[in-house]
């Protein structure tokens, strides 16, 4: 049956290319031209990967133009637990990280709107240390419930993440009930929250807001899934299957409601707002 | 089982013992000698334990012979009636969880299993719990918030299980689903952490109004090893990577993320049952004395500023 | 499918059928014989059907060119969003559900899913859940109550199944504590049987504020070939069994367990699937009109009394 | 760890014996010495197969000597679609049994005492056509626990049964929803419910009130499930193994919270209720 609606439009194109000509998917190798790959809002037009994006990337082609207001953005990492290694200061780390990714958690949050209708959106970006969820991020996320909350408005969490940031040790963790609080708050109050799950989302992430939406959305192929493959081998003693822990192995278990293309997000998600908004 | 750094002080258990075994005559004329071996192990064991290196504390939280569940439900309960199943799929022997009286209090106990030796820890999956496991903990969460009365978490576990099937019956939901129940149920939560907090599988079942551990007990996003091996490729550096996670009852406390430190006898829970338990039933019945007069909207309240302010 | 007592008016639909070929061009001189045809046909429709024996409505309640939830949710919402998944175990493809807009109402539906054809009846399994249809149709009620939106449910099925792994997973607690949840659930629920009211795999989502039927549809505690097996160790008294169990629109309303009877067009829900729809389409506006201005309190009051009255 | 308090006493023995010596065990076949086999509650010394107990043999090894007190006697079988098939109306097959059985209906409900403590009790029985859900049990069981709730006792149901009663049709199954109206309403006003599930429970009956309890408990090898043994094995071509929908097997499956030997029962049944009482 799948969702249908009377009408869709075409989701807006990426920026054009800047430098670079040729894109190599990095699932099934093939060489796509750049134009294309952008303007196939970087899906392999090839295999369907769906590439994973950057959080900035996200909201261009998810809100309506210029509508995106920042919360938090002052937000930043902070060294809990004074980690270090023998090679560099998880301090040090971050501060590298924030340079180069020009962002200071893994996630940006606030308040936007997807065709006229105004909601709260967290977007996790997979450069920031894998998407991990630091003390920094598990507060947006949380602040970010509490405005939708507040606000009534509904609340969409694009989840990209690795899980927990091991850097920020019990803190870290302690971000997987604190972010679940204020999913949990969503739901009593009856205000719809969305999950939205992207390439990949494990760990503590998968094991928290992310699987708890009202509804679960993945894009097609994306990795989820609590422990890593790796681990899951070494206790098994075995291999696993092709298509284990993806988007599709989480349908069929009864974890995802629906899996939406990319380039078919941006109308679901106003059907979905839709069919809300009229009460 | 002898840790390497208690070797001074199992030379002295031995030596009391080899005193106490000539001593058989009740007119024991080894008395005082014993006695004096007695006093010089609290003074050792008490030494050592105060300079404990992270690592060691794990091995000390890892001890087979540490108090499991089982232990404390049989030191301090009156009555347990447990309780099986999640009414879904199973029923997860790495989870325990029922009916409980501890001194004036009836609660509902969930906690992981661990076994007394390799057979029963194939049986209890090492503690490990399934999905099936947390489910089975929410069902009797669900029955307390019914009846109103507290709940108390025991946790000991190395993590949640890595297996196939626990992904496919949806591991993450599990946990992700109690973390979201735990946050508004209506009845105090009382959690210990009583051996290993392993992350993701301890807090499933981790979410308190109180949370208490034991001196020795460690909690941990992830476990030394595979901390180690992320960051050096090599298991073998656990030891470095214990001290930088900062994962004892002392970091956490002071790191705000636990109540209150659970003494335990000189040279560890597992030199001394009795004692353990009792400190623990103590520091409980303290606790659950506060919270069951605390009203429901407040607590559930205080519950979510309380985990909304870690890490702020 | 042509049903023995059906074989007059397919004759006249095969007449009017030729008649319409032959009438190629658009100047159909054929017209006014048609038309007097499709009188007749209508005529004999309306009396071939007032008079059906119940195990002759039990074959119209069957037939495989019945509209199904499929088709009613094609016909009548601008919108279907289905969800899947009960997040526990499994996607059950013999239940349907997600969300709806009916008219000016936002809905959460569920229901049976019956296929067209053989290919889709297998993969949808006849119609029979599975304890995760059970699972997941309670998902979307609570996704219901948490939105204060009401529960539509279409009834059509055999049965829950009856397999050696729909037992393992609790078939029986599945469909228990649905009735339980549905029972107190915090939203207006209006449950449609539109084919066949298969027992406890029928009930069990189709406890409602108000129960509407088609017509020709069945309801019953057991199947007719099942009640005639155990009767008379003997299938084929099936009809007989039929006519004992009171079974039809008719009867399930006359003995206070439905609300109202939806009217099918002359010769049955698969002749005209516009009409039908349209049909049920209009009762269950007016019924929800009805509901939503109800306040919950006093709605879910009214269920209880309502089920508590069968049968005292 | 099973369960475990301070003092076990011994469940006095049923009434003694009257005609017969000799009782075959209608598992195992053996034969059992009348006296012994009342002595243990009729379970079998050789082979510990629980047989069926009437509902006044339960009651008398389960409530506190003359302290049960009847509700509803008088409500009986009605006959809502004058069912008849070729050979009997269910009519004359119900007066039949119940002048056979001395019942008027499936169950007997009431309220007694279980060591001192005041429940409520519905206990079926299965001599009455199958135990089976008839119009006149669903209002008895259904009245039982309103009874409950008004007087904030806790509540105990014993089932026995093959299911719904086909003789009374749809109203029959509509007995499953309306019974767990009532234990819905004690969910929620925080009214303890035990179900004790013992041999056989299947069928409407297991898949309605039986299954939804606080705690479900059940006898040793106690038939369970929803499915009878033949329509499945009709439905998968293939025979069932052993143990199979046995109480044993539910627990294993997380639908049983404890298996209990009949002559543990009282015992157990009031080391709940001293739990809940003394809150
Ligand atoms: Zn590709
Ligand atoms: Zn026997």
């Amino acid at each position: 049956m799948g969702w249908f609606t009377k009408s869709k439009k075409p989701v807006e194109a990426l920026p054009p290319p800047e430098e670079e000509l040729w894109i190599v998917c990095s699932s099934c190798k093939a060489h796509i031209f750049k134009q294309e790959w952008d303007k196939n809002l970087q899906v392999c037009p090839k295999c369907n990967f769906h590439e994973k994006l950057t959080c900035y990337e996200r909201i261009h082609i998810t809100l309506d133009e210029k509508t995106f207001r920042e919360f938090n953005a002052e937000i930043s990492t902070s060294d809990p637990i004074q980690f270090s290694d023998a090679a560099e200061a998880y301090k040090d780390k971050a501060e590298a990280t924030k340079t180069k990714v020009g962002l200071k958690e893994s996630v940006v949050t606030g308040s936007g709107k997807i065709k006229d209708i105004t909601v709260t959106v967290a977007v996790m970006d997979f450069r920031f240390l894998g998407g991990s969820l630091g003390s920094g991020a598990g507060e947006k996320i949380l602040l970010a419930a509490d405005y939708a909350l507040r606000h009534s408005r509904p609340y969409i969490v694009f989840s990209a993440s690795g899980g927990a940031r091991m850097h920020e040790g019990i803190i870290s963790l302690m971000q997987m009930p604190k972010t679940c609080a204020g999913i949990a708050r969503l739901h009593r109050a009856g205000i719809p929250y969305i999950s939205v799950l992207t390439h990949p989302t494990t760990g503590g992430v998968s094991a928290s807001y992310a699987m708890v939406g009202d509804l679960n959305i993945a894009e097609p192929g994306a990795l989820i899934g609590f422990a890593g493959r790796r681990v899951i081998e070494q206790t098994i003693k075995q291999e696993l299957p092709n298509g284990f822990q993806t988007a599709e192995y989480l349908l069929e278990h009864g974890f995802v409601d629906q899996i939406v293309h990319r380039k078919d997000m941006k109308d679901f998600l106003a059907s979905v707002l839709r069919y809300w908004q009229r009460r | 089982m002898e840790l390497d750094f208690e070797k001074p002080l199992v030379e002295i258990e031995k030596k009391i013992g080899e005193l106490e075994k000539s001593a058989q005559a009740p007119d024991a004329q080894f008395g005082p000698e014993i006695a004096e071996l007695e006093r010089k192990k609290t003074e050792l064991a008490k030494e050592i334990y105060a300079k404990l290196t992270p690592w060691q504390i794990v091995q000390v939280a890892r001890h087979p012979d540490r108090p499991l569940m089982v232990d404390y439900l049989g030191g301090m309960c009156s009555q347990f009636i447990e309780l099986h199943g999640d009414r879904c799929f199973g029923d997860d022997p790495g989870v325990l969880g029922g009916l409980a009286t501890f001194g004036d209090y009836r609660v509902v106990v969930i906690g992981h299993r661990k076994g007394k030796n390799v057979e029963e820890n194939v049986k209890f999956n090492f503690g490990m719990a399934n999905p099936e496991g947390y489910r089975k903990a929410l069902r009797l969460m669900r029955l307390a918030e019914k009846y109103r009365l507290p709940v108390v978490s025991f946790i000991d576990t190395p993590g949640a299980y890595p297996g196939p099937e626990a992904e496919a019956r949806g591991q993450a939901e599990a946990i992700a689903r109690n973390l979201t129940e735990m946050s508004l149920l209506q009845t105090p939560i009382v959690v210990v952490v009583t051996g290993e907090g392993g992350s993701g599988g301890a807090i499933g079942i981790g979410v308190g109004d109180v949370v208490l551990m034991l001196a020795n007990s460690i909690y941990s996003v992830i476990s030394p090893e595979g901390c180690a091996s992320i960051l050096w490729r090599d298991g073998a550096k656990a030891p470095e990577a214990a001290a930088a996670l900062r994962l004892t009852a002392r970091d956490l406390l002071e790191l705000d993320v636990v109540d209150e430190v659970i003494p335990e006898p000189p040279g560890g829970a597992h030199r001394n049952h009795e004692e353990t338990i009792s400190a623990t039933q103590k520091s409980l019945l303290k606790h659950l004395k506060k919270l069951v007069h605390a009203s429901t909207k407040k607590l559930v309240a205080a519950r979510y500023e309380k985990y909304s302010r870690i890490g702020r």
